[in-house]
């Protein structure tokens, strides 16, 4: 470990603030497009099942 | 040589069964990879001795750079495929990789930017990469907007290869304008190319982290892919049986 | 049709559309006026950024001009019969293209003196200026019109046009400007020029194909 | 078979956004034919008229002209072609005279008055098309069909906005264009009063 204690790795040395960010933003990013990829992925899924589904009862 | 596997590959319905089992262990491991590589780097590699622990943001910077750059790389091969072999699967392609690039350009900028307040001291520079950075991210925008407005699908998936072909064409000249530009208005400033060698352990972690972020957006392209291939097929049997048989 | 009658009839249709040109025209000296009302207008400010101005302003104006370069063609249904005569698509497009770039840049130049004037352009500059437009806006003509081509269907398409096409046109206003600016500081400028002469060259290689194709699709 | 025709389409399958069109398809054209495609609303007879022409791309199919494929090398086939879709391809801000000097540079000026007179065109020579009707219009698209050589006519829709005088006009050249050799394609609502035509039915 680069850093001595927790506090330290925090604050990084006064860039906490900057380094933090980044990170936050890019998993918040991330977590975002993967979110919206599956979340798109699963919805038409279900609208196909239920279209084929409505499909074979008629 | 025979060709059918170059035929093959264009076919959805081919694609979407060799793909189905490949998206989740590609991002899960992309995941594992890139979480591993940012937490070496993040609290173990070595303080920069010039920048401090603000350089540590190179991890993240530096691999969402490159995937921009070979996201859009990606997107012009696919559009002159699809322009030369009519393959089915590139327009799918960019349209599902086009997002992501744009959010990995975004992840460039903004850490740039962050970078640059305890760097340069101020949030924004026209710095040469930054500047292309900025230029690619309007790249994308421009392509996600041409997709949406276009309603017709025959007519967005030749509009969409056809602009991305040209920016494949146009980025180096445009990389190259902006470098000689940025020499020509700035002089001398701090540029991130000019960092002294590396040791090893800054820029393992670095490399780690790069193949994870790629495996990652590998995973969700083919994700992203499947489910464009869902809406474009559901009229065939095959989609049907795919879609009753699990739940994927 | 033939490529003959098909020039001809372009220079027509643009003769009696002149009204569309002379609002483009219009549009750049708007432009190029807001720059001392809003900015600064002291001579200080203005002669330095003389070019750059000038260069925006032209860059918007062909922006505004080529944005409906196919769209009375494709309501009336001329575009199909272009696509089906049996002639080049692609060099029908750089016809076509070649005749909207005349239309636009003559009138510009002629009125290059007077605002180079307005704005205190440093004198030895000038036909450098003047240069860099004649070999400049060409590439903004082709590349545009892949740009007007592709979003020809669509009812609102001039902010899609903007942000598909202004990263194209950067290397060709940061060219331009250059050799424009090395002019003034007596620097060597004719490398500058070569390289947006390179820029045309290749636009003039690629923009008329990637227009035909793009045509051709937005017709069916 | 096919040095009798000179034009055969093989299994034509055409594809639109959703839908699939004349899903094998396969017709010969033998000049002195008429054609006549029927079909309810979007069964696609426009759109195999496009593909023809080759404004579009068959999703499959073959298209011969002469004996030779051209299915993607249309060149030779579309220059014995004319094609008069459902907006006509008339510039508005021109006269009539200009519109038409624009599709048939090579025809002398007594050529272009006996067409327009045959369509009773002649007085708007050289008014600007804004000032007509669109039955006019429509006239003055047509009066491509007595000034050009073209053997194939593929004509969409041409008797709408016609008046019955402009109907029969029309039919009559047809007939005469047929009787030298020439072949026509044309989708219609309309039933043909004095042309024979075989027909070919689209359903969806």
């Amino acid at each position: 470990m680069a850093f001595d204690n927790l506090t330290d790795f925090f604050e990084m040395g006064r860039h906490g603030v900057y380094v933090w960010s980044v990170y936050g933003f890019s998993t918040v990013s991330l977590a975002l497009i993967t979110w919206s990829t599956l979340s798109k992925r699963h919805q038409i899924q279900e609208t196909l099942r239920k279209r084929f589904l409505r499909d074979k009862t008629i | 040589m025979s060709w059918t596997w170059f035929h093959k590959l264009g076919s959805p319905k081919w694609f979407f069964h060799w793909s189905k089992s490949l998206a989740l262990p590609l991002f899960g491991f992309g995941c594992i990879c890139l979480l591993f590589g940012l937490v070496w780097g993040v609290a173990f590699a070595p303080e920069d001795y010039q920048q401090g622990n603000s350089f540590r943001i190179i991890y993240i910077h530096v691999p969402a750079a490159i995937l921009a750059q070979s996201c859009y790389l990606a997107l012009g091969l696919s559009g002159l495929v699809f322009l030369v072999w009519q393959m089915k699967i590139a327009p799918i392609f960019i349209k599902a990789v086009a997002p992501v690039g744009a959010v990995m350009a975004l992840m460039a900028l903004v850490s740039g930017a962050i970078w640059g307040k305890p760097t340069w001291g101020t949030w924004w520079v026209w710095d040469a990469r930054l500047t292309s950075v900025l230029v690619l991210f309007l790249l994308y925008m421009g392509i996600i907007a041409l997709q949406n407005s276009l309603n017709d699908v025959t007519l967005a998936n030749k509009a969409v290869a056809v602009i991305s072909v040209v920016g494949l064409i146009n980025l180096p000249i445009i990389k190259y304008s902006v470098e000689w530009w940025n020499t020509l208005h700035q002089g001398a400033t701090f540029t991130l190319t000019e960092k002294p060698a590396m040791p090893a352990e800054m820029w393992v972690p670095l490399l780690i982290s790069t193949i994870g972020l790629y495996c990652l957006v590998a995973g969700l392209a083919l994700w992203r892919m499947q489910t464009e291939i869902l809406i474009r097929e559901h009229r065939s049997n095959w989609v049907k049986q795919e879609v009753m048989k699990d739940g994927l | 049709m033939t490529y003959l009658s098909f020039i001809k009839t372009e220079f027509l249709v643009l003769w009696r559309r002149k009204q569309d040109v002379f609002n483009a025209l219009l549009f750049f000296i708007i432009v190029v006026v807001l720059f001392p009302l809003g900015v600064n207008p002291s001579s200080d400010f203005l002669a330095p950024a003389a070019d750059g101005i000038i260069w925006c302003a032209t860059v918007l104006a062909i922006l505004m001009a080529i944005e409906g370069m196919f769209k009375e063609d494709y309501t009336d249904g001329s575009l199909e019969q272009l696509v089906i005569s049996g002639l080049s698509l692609s060099l029908l497009m750089l016809l076509k293209t070649t005749a909207q770039w005349l239309a636009v840049l003559l009138p510009l130049l002629l009125m290059m003196p007077l605002l180079a004037e307005m704005l205190y352009l440093p004198d030895g500059s000038f036909w450098v200026l003047i240069v860099t437009l004649v070999i400049g806006t060409p590439s903004l003509f082709l590349i545009g019109s892949i740009g007007a081509a592709l979003t020809v269907s669509l009812k609102q398409g001039a902010m899609l046009v903007m942000l598909l096409m202004l990263p194209f046109y950067l290397p060709v206003i940061i060219f331009a400007t250059s050799a424009v600016r090395a002019a003034q500081l007596g620097l060597p400028y004719l490398g500058l020029l070569a390289m947006l002469l390179a820029v045309f060259l290749l636009s003039l290689v690629i923009a008329p194909f990637m227009t035909a194709i793009a045509i051709k699709a937005s017709t069916n | 078979m096919q040095s009798s025709a000179f034009l055969t389409i093989s299994d034509l399958w055409i594809e639109r956004g959703e839908r699939d069109l004349c899903k094998r398809l396969s017709f010969d054209v033998f000049s002195g034919d008429v054609l006549r495609i029927l079909g309810e609303n979007g069964a696609g007879k426009s759109s195999l008229l496009k593909v023809i022409s080759g404004a579009i791309s068959p999703l499959e199919g073959k298209v011969f002209y002469g004996g030779q494929e051209v299915t993607n090398d249309r060149h030779s086939l579309q220059e014995s072609i004319l094609y008069l879709g459902h907006s006509a391809g008339v510039k508005k801000v021109l006269t009539v005279e200009e519109n038409l000097r624009w599709y048939c540079p090579s025809v002398s000026s007594s050529e272009l008055h006996s067409a327009l007179e045959a369509l009773g065109l002649l007085s708007l020579l050289d008014s600007s098309v804004n000032t007509l009707s669109a039955g006019q219009i429509r006239r003055v698209a047509l009066s491509r069909l007595w000034l050009s050589k073209q053997k194939l006519w593929l004509l969409d829709e041409p008797f709408s906005s016609l008046d019955a005088e402009g109907v029969g006009i029309l039919e009559k050249r047809i007939m005469q264009h047929t009787a030298s050799g020439g072949a026509v394609i044309l989708t219609t609502h309309q039933d043909l009063l004095s042309l024979h035509s075989r027909d070919i039915s689209l359903s969806l």
